[in-house]
């Protein structure tokens, strides 16, 4: 299945592009940052240490176990800092 | 009862005209930008369009139903902000004042950890570091 | 920094301009006339010149010396208030949130049962009731 | 000695005057509630049930065992119900 894959803040700047679109068949989150971070080493970079990544599936927060299936939309970021 | 989230500034007091009417309790939160002792002219706010707008209307959804509230507002900035300018606000409306202030803590305890902004400090040189979460606002959650 | 007693109206924008500047969290509580289920029509809020002003400064500067406040505000009305206007607003600006809500809600529990306020009930067959303490508005302050 | 003696709310209300000037030997609070409440039935009603009484002396809060040596004015009010 293809997701698409988004990155925020300094993850967004590690990985050099806001979002791209991933071919996967990883079963779960955690398959899927194994499969990114596979690719470059920009990638493997932004996400070697994965205490500090949050993850969103369709726009819900979410969690590295949680199963990719049916997911359109998957989002890394770092912790939030709004308010 | 709605959430925004805009790049222009915000006059709370345009926003409090008419809000809550019939409530005894108006509480509003609003956060501005510091200069941190001179070490910053600005912030970068940075957010999650689409997601942004779901998790803010959830939270203020959750904090209506939880605390009764007969109105909420809240209004979130993104982009550059000038030091001293406001980055959002949070408004709260209910009969008695502890829900109202009860309410508002909430939403701004959730804010600051779940909704899907990221702070970058702009010094006198350009951009610098992205703002780490801290963990006292991770901890406030557990009390709710 | 300052305690206001009057008859007038007050505007939270204008109040809030300038206000708190160099603060990160500025928050804001204001009380409103209900109608208690068409009960009300107005309340008469009558107080004691004087001891007023000396107690709401007292309170301010307490929790500006207690919460470390770089800014505070404290307006009360009296006379004759129709049912949704404004009776009284503090305004609390501190470095973080929790600081500027604790105050806030400091200072409101000090208003409601130490400041020399009292209120009538005004309803559509003209004054009515003296509104009588409610027990939890005392309890409230042993939390601080 | 003399004293302003001041009263608010309903304690105004069932007195019939908002303030007058007594003349007193009382040392506490207590006993100049009790030479107000011989005065006539009025003042008796109105200071009857001491618990719905609050007392403030030269505008500070105080209570019915205090002194009142040097005291210029006393009020008698009600539990205060603002905010």
């Amino acid at each position: 299945m293809a997701v698409d894959v988004l990155y925020f803040a300094w993850l967004r700047e590690r990985i050099g592009q806001p979002r791209e679109r991933i071919e996967t068949q990883a079963a779960t989150v955690r398959e899927l940052v194994a499969q990114l971070a596979a690719m470059d080493e920009w990638h493997a970079l932004a996400l070697s240490d994965l205490s500090a990544v949050r993850v969103a599936i369709d726009q819900e927060l979410s969690d590295l176990d949680a199963p990719l299936a049916g997911a359109r939309e998957v989002a890394f970021f770092p912790p939030m800092t709004g308010g | 009862m709605s959430a925004r989230v805009q790049r222009a500034p915000f006059d709370i007091g345009a926003e409090l005209a008419g809000f809550g009417a019939g409530a005894g309790a108006v509480v509003t939160f609003s956060g501005l930008v510091r200069d941190e002792d001179g070490r910053l002219v600005a912030l970068e706010i940075e957010h999650y369009p689409g997601m942004t707008e779901r998790a803010l209307t959830a939270y203020g959804e959750a904090a209506a139903a939880r605390f009764g509230l007969s109105d909420w507002r809240i209004i979130h900035r993104y982009g550059r902000l000038e030091v001293g300018e406001q980055i959002m606000m949070v408004a709260t409306a209910a009969r008695h004042r502890v829900a109202a202030f009860q309410a508002a803590e909430y939403l701004m305890d959730w804010l600051k950890s779940r909704a899907p902004f990221w702070k970058r400090e702009i010094g006198p040189d350009g951009p610098g570091n992205w703002v780490e979460a801290r963990s006292g606002d991770e901890d406030a959650l557990t009390r709710w």
